[in-house]
């Protein structure tokens, strides 16, 4: 069978990515995405703990489940606000968005 | 009680109370804008009048995921009145700004609902989703100017971070639940007792994450970065509430946090808060004497706040369990203080806002003369948070500090009271400009309105009482804290126990 | 009601006073300047009734002089906040009460703030809100005296510091942004110090109560340790240091004299310097005396020091405010000297620095003042032969002057040969510069004289006033302070020196 | 009357000093009438007392003074008493004192007349005397100190008087600083004494320093600094720079304060405290050479002054050094018995000289007067007896006086002693004939002064007999049946004394030398000056012109203080006000203030305003923490 | 051993996509890699046996979120013009950060003593303790995720609409 460890390690490794994303990425949409991989790394991780460590109950799941929801919801109100910079300031990219500083 | 519902009838009320606001402007959509700010503050003093009743020893359980104890109660009330006297500042504010203020006014009770939920829960997937609701609520209430594209920036840059941060935070949590199989506090504190002398890099790690995302929260360095911005967009009132109700919200959770169950292995991240502390207390008063706009002078000097505040929390890890609670209880009356303090500071600067449209420091110029009482609440409020006595602030940051200090952490204390000298700073070249200037050509004499006078007044006379007399609301602060300590519960239903197993 | 308990409530009459002024004032519309004096000057004389009564009713002997409960007496006693969180039985209580050191510390704030009243009669730019912040300031220093619980020490100790911002920037003259800025980032950076200290004590102690007789005893029975105390003795001193303009951390009184309007200058150079020395007292030698037995020849090395620096620096100096200055840090300096001594003999002489420097400065202050409303300039080169114009104001400035020096037969004497005679007991050669340092007074103040007060007339001045009735009142009223206290000292002595006795440590 | 009221006598001018300052302007004629009220009363009032106190003294029982005194404070176990203590000391300084000062008030309603301030010179007056006797009744170095002082401001004041001149104000700056650095050493003195013996009581420091329980390094250095302050109080040479400054005060207070009283305040105190300096190592010869040195440099920087004052002045000065080498050796009657003798001499003089400048409006200058014997008679005359007196000829005063001090340094410390004493006198002989031939005879050098010079009224020549007239006759009191007759138990020797009291008789082989060199001077002087004839001098100034140089600019000792203050003191102060503003206050204060602000302004640069870099302060936050807590958890 | 051979397969395309979504040239590319690692991500739960999230998955992310974030892209044009640099100038330091996080908490993974079996999975993990928890013991967070669902719309709305200016 595959150990827990190594669910966690893709975990890991999809968290990084996303990081690495959302460090890396200028375009606010990218930026998003990277947020939503960061997100599914933490599913994964509950949905592997709740089935390697928490069977019965399966918390980790439920939680995963939330995480999902909110995350669609965030999705959508990201991406609402991110039309709304892109009509006020024709861009999406986050460094031209940079108005407030210091 | 496996599903009391009355333990909700405040939060009802408030949620009730926020649809009829968001369907008032759908059903009549030329309801006046300011009505419905009234409308609101009469639901938030409902709600808080609702919350008086919860006061008490006895602890309300919703199946060990939410209490409603003294200590939400506390919450509660700190979060109506926040609501309701942000709704009092928006009401003319937003008059003049939005077309539509239903959506406004509801989100406004609706992350009060959140606050109180960080406050009251106890388990992991009910404090996430409370939070959420807070900071969605606070991405769109900063961007709600749509016109601006100040709050537009400062809405993406918030929730784009918060995001981030919630990932970090949700990692942490994953962590935790893996070495506890649990998200109930009960439990996860008991799995972490048990398991506590083992070399958990997981927790280490997992209470790192967590650290970052109630950072983020409450904005302590260095994970503060979205805050002067996202004050600096906002809508004014809203800025007073993120100043306000978000840290209030963040210390919530990590008071339940942190003193339930992490508190067994405080060895692993007590070092961490009183780092962040120190820093964020550093950084914040420290940049903030650089600042021009008024908005962001606050939001680095409440920077410099939260850094005080964690000063409570690295206590609670440092000291013992006396010194948790003298230090807890410190902390929640310091938020009183602060919150008072910041609100009346922002009614004044609201009023001032709608009558001159300045919100640089420099635009206070003269205010002494063009509006005296305004002029006052500065300098209290202002007096306030620098730690002057009469006022709040002195009092308060006293006795939390006091109750902090233990002998491992006399140095932070003593970083914090310097910091707190540094702060005079900035909050006297904020005076200078009030009082030291004749106001620029063509500014007169203006009178307020009603409503922002009485508010400004009271909540002067607040702040001033606070500082006087703190006996009550210290008393208040003590009562809130002892569930988070077992200290005269007599009916702790410990349901959630049965949960972890 | 006993007598004893009346008089508990003539001292918590005498703190109320200032905050009443300042409530009724609040309520009194700015236009109404005269009213508003007249309000300022009925609850100062009131002050300075119950201050000279709560002095002379004082008892330094016979039974109602308790040993045990440190000379205090007239106490009043309200609990405030306990028992809560880490506050036991009597965690604060609004304890009032006055020792024979509070009890002269108190006639001098009546005295100078009436002084102050007067002066600032004529002070026409925003009298309401000048009254206002002024009343906060004598209210701060009142309660500094009173106050035997450490949370209400502190409370008005800051408090005192409050308005000054305001008062110096708004009303002040000559670089006033900086002096008070400078001022007040250096007073409230002194009390950050006492603030920690305060913190470490209380939980040092662990006692649960702020009330400071109980804090007293927990210093002398080794509750707070020897090492504890040699901690933490630093940083009460510095922090109280800055007040009493401790070298080096003296500079903002020269320029915050220089920039600080008259009755402003009055009473943070006659009395809010002494809350320095006072809490040096308090939290210093009563607190921690341990501590003060290991740093106290510390201390009398920055007094001394500051004592012939302050001296020497005024001796060139061409602003009479920066003169004052300097010479409010030599003076200071003598207090600290007297103070370190750690002798009944050098403390009360300390004491009766406070008293005399308080009347002395604040006199002179007023004259400056009289003179710069009229001249706008304080260069001593511009001056010359003033006592032809302004006879009174020259005979005023020269007895202050002299108590300055160190003239017997007034206030500066008396203090000064204490200070000197408890200085050579214990240290002989620092008795010795500091007699030296009073010869340098000498110089920098017939300097002074000599160019402005005679020599050949300048006539751009023909157009000068002699002092103002209310101005000579004030005058009249130091000179009166500092002639009694100069020729017949006993009364003062008396009792000061019950008290001091009884501190920890000292020898006869 | 109970000698213990002799407080009254310095009380009673103190009182008038009230009541003049305060009602002086509105009283008709200044209320000078009081001022000579209030020093008659206590003149009076001293001769009513003086049977009483030779009552009490009894050389035999050892009874020597009168004393009482009154608890003034008490702070623990120091007690500090304030009484008076007459002795015989004392009582000839009652006598001076209460004497002159009468005159002088008197000499003052003419002298004084319609200049501005009237009252204020009356009222600076009393409180002068008042303190000058308490100075010299004190029981205990405190209260002493503290009348030494007020004599000093008095004087301060009166120097001062007119203070619209430049030089006056500056001349009673330098008069009170000179002193007060005196001052220093007087209180470091006292304090020295008092922590050896715990008081401050005269009597109980001499009994205790006679027993030995003063160690020799404190008894030593509360000696000199001491005596310091007697030297500046004394202007001994090097403070004797003052004095002659001192002479822009109104005349009639040079006559009083800087030649009859105050000025002896410092011979007063050092015999006061005789008893402790003889203990003390080499304290006497210390003394005696100070005072040598400072009658001979005196003697000759008076030989070129032209201002009749400052003659006096250096002349006074001159005198008090013999003074001082009669206590240097040993012998408080002759410094007393001379103290006593001068006073009345140089106020003659003084007053003498003041009533010339009246007379002669205002003319001090000896190169624009001359010939005025014949306008001024009774001036002239008085004034010739006193120069006589004052160059110590037979059988006037100070012959008799000089007598004594010669016995005493010849027993003391031998013949160099004796002849620099005499050299001294014999200088004080030639200065003294050259200025009365200067002033009052020969030809008028400024006709249209001498045209105007008129004698003085009698308010003022009145005065100026009777003090002649004690002049002549005062150093009879030498002598054993003058004394007995006054109701002394004997001459002065046999009433002031320190150890035991002897009988004058006239030592001839002291005597003759005395008196010859008393002659010489006076002949010298005649010979060079005769018929006010400036030849004869230009031509010695010319043949020494280095030496002429050197007195005439009187040693340099002002230039010397003057570069010592400009390049030291104020050069100190000068740099220590740039410490404090750049060092302390700029460097310090502000630079930390700046500091903190530029850490500020660095790190406000982290808030970029782009997204990324807050993400990555996050991430950095994260990963610096986990990195932390693993590091720690090992 | 099937399993575990399919899992490194899968496991590896998940990788290989997710890289895929943080480096794609352009914005297109890199919501479709997003697709793709999310499916991926919704297998791995067919492996843990929770195969009702899995359907979760399929439906919200690789529906509903994917069309948002296409849509959203269409809206804005693709994010600017098509040209432009996605990364920022900090990209060598977030490699760095993401190493860096990578390692510790592979670490974490790793060198954790997880409470339990870590290598046994259950057969079947059935739908009724995620229905369970869900509405019975997480009720409370449940109807709290609705209000958030509900702010979200409404701001969703608020934040988007087109106001008539």
């Amino acid at each position: 069978m595959v150990p827990l460890e190594n669910y966690l390690v893709l975990s890991a490794i999809l968290f990084s990515l996303g990081v690495y994303g959302v460090l890396a990425r200028r375009n606010a949409v990218l930026i998003l995405m990277s947020v939503e991989l960061m997100l599914n790394a933490v599913s994964l991780n509950f949905v592997a703990f709740a089935a390697y460590l928490d069977p019965d109950k399966i918390t980790g799941a439920i939680f995963a489940i939330f995480v999902i929801t909110v995350a669609a919801a965030e999705v959508g109100l990201a991406l609402a606000i991110v039309i709304r910079l892109f009509r006020n300031r024709a861009t999406s990219n986050v460094d031209e968005a940079a108005t407030m500083k210091w | 009680m496996e599903r009391d519902y009355t333990l909700f009838i405040p939060e009802f009320i408030a949620a009730g109370g926020a649809v009829l606001v968001l369907a008032a402007e759908l059903i009549y959509p030329k309801v006046r804008k300011d009505y419905l700010a009234y409308f609101t503050a009469a639901v938030a003093l409902a709600w808080g009048i609702s919350a008086l009743f919860y006061i008490g020893n006895t602890v309300g359980n919703f199946q060990g995921v939410i209490q409603t104890d003294n200590f939400t109660t506390f919450f509660r009330l700190l979060g109506s009145g926040i609501v309701f006297v942000v709704a009092l500042l928006s009401a003319q504010y937003m008059n003049r700004r939005t077309k539509t203020a239903g959506e406004y006014y509801g989100l406004l009770l609706l992350a009060g609902i959140g606050m109180v939920y960080m406050a009251a829960a106890r388990e992991l997937i009910t404090a996430y989703i409370a939070l959420e609701l807070l900071s969605f609520s606070l991405y769109v209430l900063v961007g709600y100017l749509t016109k601006d594209n100040l709050s537009t920036e400062a809405s993406l840059k918030y929730i784009l971070l918060g995001a981030f941060s919630s990932a970090m935070f949700l990692y942490g949590m994953s962590l935790v639940y893996g070495i506890t199989g649990t998200t109930y506090y009960d439990g996860i504190g008991a799995a972490l007792a048990d398991r506590s002398g083992d070399t958990d890099t997981a927790a280490v790690v997992g209470f790192m994450l967590i650290l970052a995302g109630v950072g983020f929260k409450v904005s302590a360095a260095p994970f503060h970065m979205w805050a002067p911005d996202a004050y600096e967009g906002a809508p004014l009132p809203i800025t007073a509430f993120l100043s306000t109700a978000s840290k209030a919200a963040g210390f919530a959770l990590i008071l339940r946090l942190f003193t339930g169950p992490l508190a067994a292995n405080a060895d692993d991240w007590k070092w961490a808060i009183a780092a962040l502390a120190a820093i964020t207390m550093t950084a914040g008063n420290l940049i903030a004497i650089q600042q021009k706009n008024l908005k962001r002078l606050v939001a680095y000097s409440s920077i410099g706040q939260v850094g005080y505040m964690l000063v409570v929390i690295a206590a609670i890890g440092y000291g013992d369990r006396d010194t948790a609670q003298n230090a807890s209880t410190g902390l929640l009356l310091h938020m009183v203080g602060y919150v008072c303090s910041t609100l009346a500071l922002f009614t004044a600067l609201t009023a001032y806002y709608n009558r001159t449209g300045k919100d640089t420091i420099a635009g206070l110029r003269g205010m002494a003369e063009t509006q005296p009482f305004l002029a006052t609440i500065v300098t209290v409020s202002l007096f306030s948070f620098a730690g002057l006595p009469f006022f709040a602030g002195f009092t308060t940051k006293l006795f939390m500090f006091q109750g902090s200090v233990t002998d491992g952490l006399l140095w932070l204390v003593a970083l914090a009271v310097a910091n707190s000298f540094v702060s005079l700073y900035y909050y006297l070249m904020v005076l200078r400009q009030v009082y030291l200037f004749d106001p620029e050509p063509g500014m007169s004499r203006f009178s307020v309105g009603p409503v922002l006078w009485v508010t400004g007044a009271a909540l002067t006379l607040g702040v001033i009482f606070i500082g006087v007399y703190p006996g009550p609301v210290f008393e208040g602060a003590e009562r809130a804290t002892d569930p988070l300590f077992g200290v005269g519960v007599d009916a702790v239903d410990h349901a959630a126990m049965d949960h972890s197993h | 009601m006993t007598f004893d308990e009346a008089q508990g409530y003539v001292v918590l009459a005498t703190l109320i006073a200032p905050l009443a002024a300042m409530l009724i004032l609040f309520f009194v519309p700015g236009e109404q300047k005269t009213a508003v004096r007249y309000i300022s000057l009925f609850f100062a004389t009131l002050m300075l009734g119950a201050s000279v009564y709560i002095f002379v009713a004082y008892q330094f002997e016979g039974p109602a002089f308790s040993v045990e409960g440190h000379g205090i007496q007239m106490e009043f006693k309200r609990a405030w906040v306990e028992n809560t969180a880490f506050l036991g039985p009597g965690g604060i209580t609004l304890r009032l009460g006055v020792d024979g050191i509070s009890a002269l510390l108190v006639l001098l704030t009546g005295v100078v703030a009436f002084a102050g009243t007067l002066v600032s009669w004529k002070l026409d730019y925003r009298t309401k809100d000048f009254f206002l912040l002024f009343w906060m300031l004598v209210a701060g220093v009142y309660g500094t005296f009173f106050s035997l619980d450490l949370f209400f020490w502190f409370f008005f100790y800051e408090l005192a510091v409050v308005p000054l911002y305001l008062l110096i920037g708004v009303w002040g003259s000559t670089r006033k942004e900086y002096g008070a800025m400078k001022l007040t980032l250096m007073l409230v950076g002194g009390s950050a110090l006492v603030w920690i200290g305060i913190f470490a004590v209380f939980n040092e102690a662990g006692l649960g109560t702020f009330d400071m007789p109980t804090l007293w005893a927990a210093g002398a029975n080794g509750t707070l340790s020897p090492e504890f105390q040699k901690t933490f003795f630093p940083f009460m001193v510095i922090g109280c240091g800055v007040l009493a303009a401790l070298w080096p951390l003296h500079t903002w009184s020269p320029d915050g004299h220089m920039s600080a309007p008259t009755a402003v200058s009055m009473v943070h150079a006659g009395v809010l310097m002494k809350l320095g020395a006072f809490g040096i007292i308090r939290l210093g030698i009563q607190l921690m005396p341990d501590g003060a037995d290991y740093w106290m020849p510390a201390l009398m090395v920055l007094g001394t020091v500051g004592a012939v620096y302050g001296a020497v620096a005024a001796l060139t100096q061409r602003d009479f405010k920066l003169i004052s200055g300097y010479s409010s840090v030599s003076h200071m300096g003598y207090v600290l000297m007297g103070l370190a001594t750690m002798n009944s003999i050098g403390i009360t002489g300390a004491v009766l620095q406070m008293f005399s420097h308080g009347v002395m400065t604040a006199l002179v202050f007023l004259l400056i003042g009289a003179l710069y409303d009229q001249a706008h300039t304080r260069d001593l080169k511009d001056f010359g032969g003033i006592g032809k114009v302004m006879p009174m104001w020259v005979v005023f400035y020269s007895i202050a002057g002299l108590a300055n020096v160190g003239l017997p037969a007034l206030s500066g004497f008396t203090a000064e040969f204490h200070i000197f005679v408890g200085t050579f007991k214990t240290y002989p050669l620092f008795g010795g510069l500091a007699i030296f340092a009073a010869a340098l007074a000498a110089a920098y103040m017939l300097r002074m004289f000599a160019i402005v007060f005679f020599g050949p007339f300048n006539p751009r001045w023909s157009s000068l006033k002699d002092m103002t009735p209310h101005e000579y009142m004030a005058g009249a009223l130091l000179i009166g302070s500092m002639v009694v206290m100069g020729v017949w000292w006993a009364p003062f002595t008396d009792r000061v020196a019950a008290t001091v006795t009884l501190l920890p440590g000292m020898t006869s | 009357m109970n000698p213990e009221y002799s407080w009254l006598l310095a009380a009673i001018p103190a009182a008038m000093f009230f009541v003049i300052a305060f009602a002086g302007r509105y009283l008709p004629r200044g209320g000078d009438y009081l001022g000579v009220a209030a020093t008659g009363a206590s003149f009076v009032l001293f001769f009513a007392l003086l049977p009483d106190f030779l009552d009490v003294f009894d050389a035999e029982a050892h009874v020597l003074a009168v004393a009482g005194s009154i608890e003034w404070s008490t702070i623990g176990d120091f007690e500090l008493r304030m009484g008076v203590f007459v002795d015989p000391v004392t009582v000839v300084m009652f006598a001076v004192v209460t004497t002159v000062a009468l005159m002088v008030n008197i000499f003052s309603i003419g002298y004084m007349k319609g200049e501005p301030r009237y009252y204020w010179f009356f009222a600076v007056l009393q409180l002068f005397v008042a303190s000058m006797l308490m100075l010299v009744m004190a029981d205990n170095l405190l209260l002493l100190y503290i009348s030494w002082e007020l004599v000093g401001v008095c004087s301060f004041l009166l120097i001062g008087f007119y203070w619209e001149k430049r030089s006056a104000t500056e001349a009673a700056k330098k008069a009170f600083i000179t002193t007060r650095v005196g001052d220093v050493g007087l209180l470091i003195g006292i304090l020295v004494f008092w922590k050896e013996t715990n008081t401050f009581n005269i009597q109980e420091i001499i009994h205790m320093a006679e027993g030995g329980q003063i160690s020799e390094t404190y008894l030593f250095v509360g000696s000199i600094c001491m005596f310091l302050g007697a030297m500046g109080k004394s202007a001994q040479v090097p403070f004797h720079v003052w004095l002659p400054d001192a002479m822009e005060g109104p005349t009639p207070v040079s006559a009083l304060i800087h030649a009859a009283t105050m000025v002896v305040a410092g011979v007063y105190l050092t015999a006061r405290m005789l008893p402790v300096f003889a203990v003390a190592d080499h304290m006497l010869l210390i003394i005696t050479i100070v005072g040598l040195t400072t009658a001979l440099l005196t003697s000759a920087i008076a030989f070129a002054q032209t201002d009749i004052k400052k003659v006096l002045a250096y002349s006074t000065v001159g005198k008090l050094g013999l003074m001082f080498v009669a206590l240097g050796s040993g012998s408080v009657t002759a410094a007393m018995f001379l103290l006593m003798t001068h006073a009345f001499v140089k106020a003659l003089l003084f007053l003498g000289s003041g009533s010339v400048i009246l007379g002669t409006h205002h003319n001090q200058e000896m190169d624009k007067l001359g010939g005025i014997w014949k306008k001024m008679p009774i001036t002239g005359t008085t004034f010739f007896v006193a120069t006589l007196a004052l160059a110590g000829l037979p059988p006037l005063a100070m012959f008799w006086s000089e007598d004594e001090l010669f016995a005493a340094a010849k027993d003391e410390w031998g013949l160099w002693a004796l002849a620099l004493a005499m050299l001294a006198v014999f200088a004080t002989g030639i200065f003294m004939v050259r200025l009365f031939i200067r002033t009052f005879t020969g030809q008028p050098r400024d006709p249209h002064v001498y045209e105007h010079t008129r004698e003085t009224p009698a308010v003022m020549t009145g005065p100026l007999v009777f003090l002649c007239v004690l002049s002549v006759l005062s150093g009879l009191v030498v002598f054993h049946g003058v004394g007995t007759a006054l109701g002394f138990p004997g001459g002065i020797s046999e009433f002031v004394f320190q150890h035991e009291p002897h009988r004058y008789e006239i030592d001839w082989a002291l005597a003759i030398p005395s008196v010859l060199v008393a002659l010489a001077g006076v002949a010298i002087g005649a010979f060079v000056y005769w018929g006010n004839d400036l030849r004869r001098s230009t031509a010695l100034a010319n043949a020494q012109p280095r030496a002429y140089d050197l007195i005439r600019n009187k040693f340099y000792f002002d230039e010397a203080y003057q570069y010592v203050i400009d390049r030291g003191v104020l050069g100190f102060s000068y740099l220590t006000s740039w410490f404090d503003r750049y060092v302390v206050n700029d460097t310090g204060v502000n630079g930390s203030a700046e500091v903190t602000g530029y850490a500020g302004s660095v790190l406000k640069l982290f808030q970029t305003g782009r997204l990324p870099n807050y993400a990555m302060a996050i991430a950095v936050g994260v990963i610096g923490l986990a990195l932390a807590g693993l590091w720690l958890r090992g | 051993m099937a399993t575990e051979v399919l899992w490194w397969i899968f496991a590896s395309a998940i990788v290989a996509v997710s890289v895929g979504v943080v480096t794609a040239r352009t914005v297109i590319h890199s919501a479709i890699f997003l697709i793709l690692s999310l499916c991926g991500v919704g297998a791995m739960y067919i492996f843990l046996t929770v195969e009702f999230l899995a359907l979760v998955q399929f439906l919200i992310y690789g529906g509903a979120v994917t069309v948002l974030i296409l849509l959203a892209l269409m809206l804005t044009r693709g994010g600017g013009t098509v040209t432009e640099k996605l990364n920022g100038p900090q990209a060598p330091f977030a490699a760095a950060a993401g190493v860096a996080l990578l390692l510790i908490l592979t670490t974490v993974a790793i060198d954790t003593a997880w409470p339990g079996d870590t290598d046994d999975l259950p057969d079947m993990i059935t739908v009724t303790p995620i229905s369970e928890g869900l509405f019975m013991d997480f009720g409370a967070p449940f109807v709290i995720a609705s209000v958030v669902l509900l702010v979200a719309l409404v701001g969703a709305i608020i934040l988007a609409r087109q106001e008539d200016d």
